[in-house]
């Protein structure tokens, strides 16, 4: 309805090959961006940056790094959360050990330690597939659970367990207030969302997805499924990694290892499911509708409860928050089995055909 | 027909592959020459399949050898296979159903690729500009196939018919020396089957491609292809022109047996 | 050595336990290719059912300490059980025909928090104990042999010998029943299976009461040694390498494979505990699993997967 | 002034061309939609592409006046062989691409071709297959290299040869071109283009460089047309409507002309370009807006509300808005919401958000379409004109549609109608001749320079032409009243089941019809109303459609009651005919116009049927399917009588 393509022909490969082919939808990006850098410091409060934004910010990342390896590489991971916590304690160390080690170098180091050991926990997926797969990787995300809390090498020797840093500031930037970390992990997310976009529409991402879904017929043409599955896992966990620092060190400010446990895996997991696997946009609809979701329940429960008259408790909320959470869920998979992601793709497909129905 | 048949370019001797017991092909040998198309028949069940499997590696054989240009393997593996320039198609369409017809011409041409992941992630010099001329490469590819309609339609949502041609597309896409195709006519329509033949020849004669080809459907067999093998029960019962092969008795009644 | 064999057997009794919840995986997986991680939520939410109908049924009707209450509650939780899994397969699995295992999957975890939400509304969220009467002394065997003899938990040995009994009456149930053979066919093809006549859905349900069985067994049997609480669904968690490690789809894998976790376990904590920290029984399995998956990708008794192209 | 003589010396389309490459060297001219991608000839690359096709040309030893033949669909290097023939004083000569072989030997022989340039190996076949019957032949040169490796004759050339040829020559005489360019005149003939002819062997029509670019120049003023324009070019190349809009006003204005990939994709294709200014035959429109229903049956129940309450609100007031008429402030407003919910979208997948004039010709339109087009807002216009006429006569002017006409004379052209009520027009666009055929040219312009254009029709009040029939199928009923075939034919065929209609009476006492359904349309209404049925044949015979068309014809009857001296030609009876009418077997045209003596004569005893009264007939008809194999197809066709309507109503009102 609102799409007028005609015109807007393609005279080169460059032009026809764009991440957004259609002026429309350049120009919507671009009126995203500028609303998401500039129109949303102004207008929004803290209470919202804090419990919402910052937090849909660095998740989305996180179910970015988990969409290239579900979504694009089909290899299930129940471990997301542990290599969030790699990243995390890995910039941690970088920061506090080195003296004078800045922000962003800490961050991308974090990352680039989950790299190396999602590589390493990634071996058994050349040995194994799906479900038996997706066990595999709980065990890591056990066992770092493990390190964190008994090895206290990493936690810095701290007595209570739990590490804190403070001070964050990059180039004489102070990221102290909601708005300033807000627009750090907008801006790593941004750049971090492109180059996400720009592997899966290159040679590497059509390596991931024909893994996923014809291995034996991706090997006979030549693709080695030790280098597409292990790359998936490196970048993936790069950016889950990082994710995870930004986590600990920009939202958290203090963590222990609970921060990262096997609940925030299955999140993490639920998000790329629900939003839709092998899809970008899918990993923002994902961690919003997460994210949100208990929020907005939190929030409503009471209400519905006052207007009925049902006196709810504070444990009668978080409990009927499970049920609700759970019961959507379910209800989600199986009404949208592909996520939300395609739906919004049938939406704009019907918006480019409209009025015509198909 | 001005293409010239040449040396062999592949050999198969005595290869020998079973499963758990079970005997798939028994002391199999052929040969194929460079530029030739060779076809492999037999029932359903004759090892057809299972011979295009060893030749690139996909199956292990555990006796044999396959000599490719003069080079002895006796255990081949896909990726080698690929790199040595031979590629496939699939009797049951093995296409990346989640992608496009586009990116999966565009997965044929892999092995071509030399930037790295981070100039990838960057779309940057060396990747963009592959990317932009292995998409001219597939262009080309559509172009000769003529799917061009559908250039941009995922492949799942493609008649059967067309999904043949896009697998046949992919293969070529590697631009291959040696052409493995199974069953390529299978389930197909009259007219379909026509263009599909087309392409066939069309592919051996204007890149001089080297075609090893299971089919069924026996006239056209005879029609397009230069040399015959025919196997029945993982065994060889017959090899030689498509005349010679219809003659010989052992291939009758294997084949009078099997159909009626 | 003494110690040694102590150690060995009281990993035989836990591991008895986990074979007994990985069986309930391996059905569930077996009839329908759901990889089910309710079974945690599934083991909580009988656990709690039976604590709480354990302590109104006697209030309700007047008897005190009698076992008779006690049973009265077990049959209830097991009829509570039964109901959820008729929920299941009405409500969700019905609708997930023909899904994606990671879908299924996560089905299965929307469930985990359905079910942990309404146990914690309708049973509570405290801690609560389930008492069925088990001996909770220990006994000395074989003080002949070894000096001061071997030291079994009676409670830890009725236990495993209740799971064994289960495990065993489960396999012949499978093995030898018609449903069981229909169960089997369900599993080797299920467009077969349904072409032939054999009614799909109900051998979800069954499936799934039988799994919410297990669980009940499961969550009585460790509501008593732990007390019943909400970390009791992360010990079910524990019984996932078991089935990695016996294959997804063989029983006698679950059973075996529950042995060799369970002794894996105690003797890790044991002998390598001290070495390298505490707890490491949390992670050990799925380490052990691990390895063992880069020899044997399939499981112990998993069907070897021919690709064929 | 300099400017002015060099603007005066834009007299030829070789001129135009190095004019365009001079002044807007590096503006797109060409497009082609190839490889996935649209690829762009700029106007210097056009010239020097046409430079090497002349100098190869003039190498293989082409010689001033000579026809060379252009077969093939719209190609950007089909274009430039034009041009190329034309610098050199040559005369281009494109065939219809579905010409079968011996079609085109006739126009081959005629021309005394000696140069062809085909696109392709399926039109190097045809060749091949007349090469005995073309003694005059030298060379064959084709665009497409595909499957072409194995020609080996040495007459058969890649026109990729031919230019790489014609730029070493023009190195070694770099003023050849230059010289031949000069030598051209603005009366020379610039094309040949053959008029299929109802009747008799095709005719070449001989056109100037002056016509055409006369004609060109004179709708672009008319339609202020620029050089920004895009225009899709897929029509056949033979069409004279082709040649006007997508070669002469080209090359008139410089704007850009783009060739879709494949026939498959023509739609996908016009979506991508959008073109600014639009031609289709009415055809193509009546196909577009069928699609348009049909499609929207599909849609949910409020979408299609939406769409038929937006659609009545443009019926009363779009196309008003169109022409700048008052409309009532709400149904501004109701058509603004219009726009945005439904025309506009619709526009889009269409590819017509960017026209800015569309035109029609060929044939009569039919009213509702015409007003569906114009009223959702596409500037929609009929023109018409002939081979003969350049395809210039007369053109809607913008704010003036009457549905039922074809507008006005247009610029520099008059029109004046003969005692007979043929139209007679005279204007520097007419024809210089026909090839070789001073007889056909005597006869069809008069004394006073006038073409006789064999259609009869009226000049209404307010200067409007309006097109009755052609004036030789003018004829008259037993009773002596007028009957003008074609004129009832358009209004049956208007209706979106009927496809071709075919009605006698000249000499008769009455009118009756064969019908062919449109399998289409009538198939999707048969598939709603759960009617099954095995292909056209058993369509055609069933009851329920007789009754459809039945309804369809006595509404015609009713029509026609007011259209005065036509009253009397109201349709008797009729029957469907068991196969569609086909220019395979010589039924139609090329340009599908019925050829009603053929018809009349190949189904005698059809008509016989009719006149005499029977309920039914059986007939055996021999066919030619497309893969060229024959066969025959047989029926026992229905015959019904239908509802007429006095005249009595009429007078009593």
């Amino acid at each position: 309805m609102l799409y007028r393509e005609n015109g807007q022909f393609k005279t080169s490969y460059a032009a026809d090959q764009q991440i957004f082919p259609i002026a429309q939808d350049r120009w919507a990006i671009i009126g995203i961006l500028v609303f998401a850098f500039v129109a949303v410091p102004l207008l929004v409060d803290e209470y919202l940056f804090r419990a919402i934004l910052i937090p849909f910010l660095i998740l989305s990342l996180a179910a970015l790094g988990v969409n290239i390896l579900v979504g694009y590489c089909g290899q299930i991971t129940l471990g997301a959360g542990a290599f969030m916590a790699i990243g995390a304690y890995a910039a941690y160390n970088f920061h506090i050990r080195i003296e004078g080690m800045p922000l962003l170098v800490s961050l991308l180091l974090g990352g680039f330690t989950t790299a190396v050991v999602g590589i390493f926990f990634g071996i058994p997926s050349l040995r194994v597939r799906g479900l038996y797969l997706a066990v595999a990787t709980l065990a890591a995300q056990f066992f770092t659970d493990w390190v964190f809390l008994r090895i206290p090498w990493f936690t810095d020797n701290s007595s209570s367990g739990s590490v804190s840093v403070s001070n964050l500031h990059v180039m004489g930037w102070q990221i102290n207030n909601p708005v300033s970390k807000y627009l750090f992990c907008l801006g790593f997310l941004t750049i971090f969302a492109l180059l996400a976009k720009n592997m899966t529409r290159s040679a590497i991402g059509r390596q991931w997805m024909a893994i996923r879904d014809m291995d034996v017929a991706a090997e006979v043409i030549g693709i080695r499924p030790l280098f597409a599955k292990l790359s998936a896992f490196a970048v993936s966990s790069f950016f889950i990694g990082t994710a995870g620092a930004l986590w600990g060190f920009v939202h958290l400010a203090s963590w222990e290892p609970a921060a990262f446990s096997v609940d925030r895996s299955f999140q993490l997991l639920f998000m790329v499911i629900i939003g839709g696997l092998g899809s970008i946009m899918g990993s923002f609809f994902g961690a919003a509708f997460i994210v949100i979701l208990p929020i907005a329940l939190n929030q409503i429960l009471p209400v519905v409860g006052d207007l009925t008259g049902i006196e709810i408790s504070t444990a009668g909320i978080s409990h009927a928050e499970l049920i609700i959470f759970g019961g959507l869920i379910v209800f989600f998979l199986i009404k949208e089995p592909h996520g939300i992601a395609r739906l919004w793709s049938t939406g704009k497909e019907k918006l480019r055909l409209w009025p015509f129905p198909h | 027909m001005s293409r010239q048949i040449g040396e062999v370019i592949l050999d198969l001797k005595q290869v020998s592959l079973s499963f758990g017991g079970v005997k798939a092909l028994t002391d199999i040998s052929f040969d194929v020459r460079e530029h030739e198309i060779r076809a492999i028949i037999g029932p359903n069940g004759a090892g057809k399949s299972s011979m295009l499997n060893v030749i690139n590696g996909v199956y292990r054989p555990q006796l044999g050898e396959i000599i490719l240009r003069g080079q002895h393997f006796s255990k081949m593996n896909p990726y080698k296979a690929a790199k040595a320039g031979i590629s496939r198609t699939f009797q049951n369409i093995a296409l990346f159903k989640g992608m496009n017809v586009i990116d999966n011409l565009m997965t044929g041409r892999n092995l071509k690729i030399r930037s790295n992941l981070i100039q990838q992630a960057f779309w940057w010099g060396a990747a963009r500009r592959e990317e932009l001329a292995h998409r001219a490469k597939v262009e080309e590819v559509i172009d000769f196939l003529e799917i061009q309609h559908i250039r941009k339609t995922p492949v799942g949502r493609l008649p059967y018919g067309l999904q043949k041609r896009v697998d046949l597309g992919r293969a070529l896409a590697m631009e291959p020396s040696i052409l493995l195709l199974d069953e390529p006519m299978a389930g197909m329509n009259v007219e379909e089957k026509q263009d599909m033949c087309r392409f066939i020849l069309d592919v051996n004669d204007q890149f001089g491609t080297t075609i090893v080809l299971i089919e069924h459907d026996m006239a056209v067999v005879m029609d397009i292809s230069d040399r015959v093998v025919v196997l029945d029960y993982g065994k060889k019962i017959g090899d030689g022109e498509p005349d010679a092969v219809r003659a010989n008795p052992d291939v009758i009644s294997a084949y009078l047996g099997a159909s009626h | 050595m003494g110690f040694f064999l102590e150690t060995l057997i009281g990993g035989l009794m836990a591991g008895m336990l986990y074979s007994l919840v990985a069986l309930g995986f391996v059905l569930i997986f077996k009839a329908s290719g759901v990889f089910n991680f309710a079974q945690g939520a599934m083991v909580l939410f009988a656990a709690l059912a039976m604590a709480r109908f354990a302590e109104w049924i006697p209030a309700w009707l007047g008897l005190q300490g009698s076992y008779l209450g006690t049973a009265a509650a077990f049959v209830i939780a097991g009829a509570v059980m039964f109901v959820v899994a008729w929920l299941v397969e009405r409500l969700v699995l019905r609708h997930l025909v023909n899904q994606e295992g990671a879908t299924l999957l996560m089905a299965t975890l929307g469930i985990a928090y359905v079910l942990e939400g309404v146990g914690a509304s309708v049973f509570g969220d405290d801690i609560y104990r389930i008492n069925v009467g088990m001996p909770k002394e220990p006994v000395f065997l074989f003080e002949g042999i070894f000096p001061g003899g071997l030291l079994i938990n009676k409670e830890d040995f009725i236990a495993a010998l209740i799971a064994a009994v289960l495990v065993g009456l489960l396999t012949l149930f499978f093995q030898k029943t018609t449903t069981g053979r229909a169960l089997r066919a369900v599993a080797d093809d299920h467009q077969a299976a349904q072409s032939i006549g054999i009614p799909l859905n109900r051998i979800w349900v069954i499936v799934w009461c039988v799994a919410g069985l297990v669980a009940l067994v499961a969550g009585v049997i460790w509501g008593s040694k732990l007390g019943v609480q909400f970390s009791l669904s992360t010990v079910a968690l524990r019984a996932l390498p078991v089935v990695i490690l016996g294959g997804l789809t063989s029983i006698p894998g679950a059973i075996i494979g529950g042995l060799i976790i369970g002794v894996g376990e105690k003797l890790s904590e044991v002998y390598l505990g001290p070495m390298i920290g505490g707890g490491i029984e949390i992670w050990f399995a799925y380490q052990l699993a691990l390895v063992f998956l880069l020899f044997r990708p399939q499981g112990l008794f998993g069907e070897k997967i021919i690709d064929r192209v | 002034m300099p400017e002015t003589a060099s603007s005066q010396a834009l007299d030829t389309f070789p001129r135009l061309l190095l004019n365009h490459a001079r002044i807007r060297g590096s503006k797109a001219a060409m497009r082609e939609k190839d490889l996935g991608i649209w690829q762009c000839w700029t106007w210097q690359g056009v010239a020097d592409e046409v430079r090497a096709l002349a100098c190869g040309l003039a190498e293989m030893g082409f010689k001033r006046g000579e026809n060379v033949a252009i077969v093939g669909d719209n190609r950007p290097r089909m274009y430039m062989m034009m041009t190329a023939v034309q610098c050199l004083g040559g005369v281009p000569l494109p065939l219809y691409q579905d010409a079968v072989a011996s079609e085109m030997l006739f126009v081959l022989v005629d021309a005394e071709v000696r140069f062809l340039f085909v696109e392709d190996q399926e039109q190097v076949d045809k060749v091949l297959e007349l090469q005995e019957q073309l003694p005059q032949l030298r060379h064959l040169f084709y665009d497409d290299p595909r499957g072409m490796r194995h020609y080996t004759q040495p007459f058969i050339h890649d026109v990729r040869e031919l230019m790489e040829m014609g730029r070493l020559h023009n190195r070694n005489h770099p003023d050849l071109l230059a010289t031949e360019v000069a030598a051209g005149a603005p009366h020379d003939v610039s094309i040949m283009l053959y008029t299929s002819g109802t009747t008799g062997k095709p005719k070449g029509v001989c056109l100037t460089h002056d016509a055409f670019i006369c004609a060109a120049r004179g709708g672009v003023e008319f339609d202020h047309l620029s050089e920004d324009e895009d225009i899709l070019s897929y029509l056949p190349m033979a069409w004279v409507g082709d040649h006007l809009f997508s070669f002469a006003q080209a090359m008139v204005t410089g704007f850009t002309i783009n060739c879709p990939e494949s026939a498959e994709t023509v739609m996908n294709d016009l979506r991508e370009i959008g073109p600014t200014y639009y031609f289709a035959p009415p055809r193509v429109f009546e196909n577009l807006l069928t699609q348009v229903m049909i499609r929207m049956e599909d849609a949910s129940a409020i979408k299609q509300k939406m769409f038929h309450y937006f659609m009545s609100v443009a019926r009363r007031s779009g196309a008003e808005i169109l022409d700048s008429k008052p409309v009532s402030f709400s149904d501004r407003v109701l058509y603004a919401l219009g726009n945005f919910f439904v025309f506009g979208p619709l526009k889009n997948v269409l590819g017509m958000s960017r026209v800015r004039v569309a035109y029609t010709a060929g044939a009569a339109i039919g009213p509702d379409l015409f007003r569906f087009y114009r009223s959702i807002g596409i500037n929609l216009k009929q023109l018409y004109g002939q081979t003969e006429t350049c395809a210039y006569v007369c053109l809607q002017p913008d704010g003036e549609i009457k549905f039922d006409s074809v507008g006005k004379p247009a610029p520099g052209v008059e029109v004046k109608i003969a005692d007979n009520g043929e139209i007679l027009v005279r204007g520097p666009m007419l024809l210089k001749e026909y090839y070789k055929r001073p007889d056909a040219t005597a006869e069809a312009i008069n004394a006073d320079g006038y073409f006789m254009t064999g259609d009869a029709g009226l000049f209404d009040d307010e200067g409007h032409l309006k097109i009755i029939d052609r004036a030789k199928d003018v004829g008259k009923l037993a009773n002596g009243a007028m009957f003008a075939p074609n004129f009832i034919e358009n209004k049956l065929k208007f209706f979106p089941f009927v496809k071709e209609a075919v009605v006698f009476g000249d000499r008769r006492e009455m009118v009756c019809a064969f019908i062919n359904i449109d399998i289409g349309a009538v198939g999707n209404w048969a598939e709603r109303r759960g009617i099954a049925y095995s292909g056209y044949t058993d369509l055609a015979a069933k009851p329920e459609v007789y009754g459809l068309i039945q309804d369809s014809i006595e509404q015609v009857n009713a029509e026609l009651v007011g259209e005065g001296p036509l009253a009397d030609s109201q349709i008797h009876r009729f029957l469907i005919l068991h196969k569609e009418l086909d220019p395979d077997d010589d039924e139609l045209t090329r340009t599908r116009k019925v050829r009603r003596g053929f018809v009349a004569e190949k189904y005698g005893v059809l008509i016989d049927a009719l006149y005499g009264g029977k309920d039914s007939q059986f007939i055996e008809t021999a066919v030619k399917f497309e893969d060229g194999r024959q066969g025959k197809v047989a029926a026992d066709l229905v015959i019904r009588d239908l509802k007429t309507f006095g005249t009595a109503g009429r007078e009593a009102a």
